[in-house]
């Protein structure tokens, strides 16, 4: 099995956008919040290594920093304040 | 040696895949959480392996912060389940 | 004198890190980094090395310390095969539940240690700590009582974390 | 071919094998707990040896790669213990299996409600 790394790194890259566009649906879809924050944390991961793929480094070291830390906590907090679901309860 | 590092990329992204699965599954929140905690050891060894074939060491520096910022997320996260963040 | 001896440690601690990131010895970085360690010192107070935590520079305990970390990649590998052996067996044999152990360790850093490790060793995940109980799930649960689950846990760390962070020993 | 290439790309590709395996695990667990005792062993080794595989293969980066493997090392621990007790605390059983919970017992004693 001799695959070029160049075509091997290209499906890598390919899985992750499709990671990407799957956790964009489950923030969607999901009426959990928390299951909603978690995903919303895989996409900024699978975001940040497309920008690093994309060869732009301090882009990429933003979208970690707002994505997996900032936007995580203020979900969080945000969610405390409100409620837990989306129908409510 | 060439076949060896390929062969940890498929073996990465495979497991990255198997995460995925457990992410959409997760039957409470806190199983997608352990997938999230999976997927962000999984991809920074990943962003070194790139630092390494770009032949940039400031790739390395994105994986530090993604490890100390996502460390930061997960116990976001298990305080909020706790008493609040 | 402590105090001074405190904030020297923590700010060549800070200044080391600083080196180790940026990974060069040029003049600029080591100005920086230097200027900087000691503004984070001040401004902290010392903080990474208050109280009698300085302590655990002595050469005896930082001998253990060097012992320590063999003994601990020896069972963080131990732990890894019996994952492994799990896990890809296909009858998937586990026996979970969460057991109560016993420690003897008093210092907060000690204790902290302890649930590091035996987070990272065969089968075991430390869930909680009360006072002086962990509660440990265990994925093959082998001991009937409290003792003999803290004989199979927690005496193997014990015995080096006490020389480590402790004062009585 | 220098020896500690060869070396690196060893630890590089067992590495590898273990994350895999802890995802595996991750998948194949039954319950919350038993996946985090996959996830947390298999992924911490996984990426020590690979941190430290690539940097045998480049070791002007050894000494960052290497604090990257040790704050990992430590804080992986960490975040998995909170995950757990929050977790139980916030109500997510045990398998079915499970021969023993003392937590509860004890959590019950202390005068502690626990959602099951």
């Amino acid at each position: 099995m001799n695959v070029d790394i160049l075509t091997l790194m290209n499906l890598v890259d390919l899985l992750i956008c499709l990671v990407v566009l799957v956790s964009a649906i489950g923030v969607a879809v999901h009426r959990n919040l928390l299951a909603a924050v978690v995903f919303a944390g895989v996409a900024s991961l699978a975001v940040s290594y497309l920008f690093l793929r994309l060869a732009a480094p301090d882009v990429a070291m933003t979208e970690a920093a707002i994505g997996a830390g900032l936007s995580t906590v203020i979900f969080l907090i945000a969610v405390r304040k409100t409620r837990e679901t989306e129908d409510g309860s | 040696m060439k076949t060896l590092l390929e062969l940890a990329l498929v073996l990465a992204a495979a497991a990255a895949l198997l995460s995925v699965y457990r992410l959409i599954k997760g039957p409470e929140a806190f199983s997608r959480a352990v997938a999230l905690d999976v997927l962000t050891l999984i991809t920074m060894p990943m962003m070194a392996g790139l630092a390494l074939w770009v032949r940039r060491s400031i790739y390395l520096d994105v994986a530090l912060v993604y490890a100390v910022l996502s460390f930061l997320g997960v116990m976001a996260l298990a305080r909020y389940a706790d008493r609040g963040v | 004198m402590e105090r001074a001896v405190r904030y020297l440690v923590s700010i060549a601690a800070l200044w080391a890190l600083w080196l180790a990131l940026v990974g060069t010895l040029d003049p600029q970085e080591v100005v920086a980094g230097g200027v900087i360690a000691v503004l984070v010192t001040l401004v902290a107070g010392g903080a990474p090395f208050t109280g009698r935590s300085l302590r655990i520079l002595a050469p005896k305990r930082l001998a253990w310390a060097l012992a320590y970390i063999p003994y601990m990649v020896w069972a963080i590998v131990k732990a890894n095969l019996d994952v492994a052996r799990r896990v890809v067996d296909p009858r998937l044999p586990i026996n979970p539940g969460i057991v109560r152990v016993k420690t003897r360790l008093k210092h907060p850093v000690a204790r902290t240690a302890l649930a590091n490790s035996i987070t990272l060793t065969p089968g075991t995940l430390s869930v909680d700590i009360c006072g002086d109980e962990l509660y440990i799930h265990w994925v093959d649960v082998q001991a009937k009582d409290i003792e003999e689950a803290t004989r199979e846990i927690v005496s193997g760390f014990e015995r080096y974390l006490e020389v480590i962070f402790e004062d009585a020993a | 071919m220098a020896v500690n290439v060869v070396i690196g790309s060893v630890l590089v590709a067992l590495g590898a094998a273990f994350l895999f395996l802890g995802a595996l695990g991750i998948v194949r667990m039954p319950d919350l707990y038993n996946r985090m005792q996959a996830g947390t062993k298999a992924t911490t080794l996984g990426n020590l040896l690979t941190l430290v595989g690539l940097g045998l293969i480049e070791p002007a980066w050894m000494l960052k790669l290497l604090l990257i493997a040790l704050f990992v090392l430590m804080t992986n621990p960490i975040s998995s213990h909170a995950l757990a007790r929050g977790a139980y605390r916030a109500g997510v059983p045990l398998t079915e299996g499970s021969v023993r919970d003392e937590y509860r017992e004890a959590l019950e004693e202390h005068g502690e409600e626990v959602p099951s």
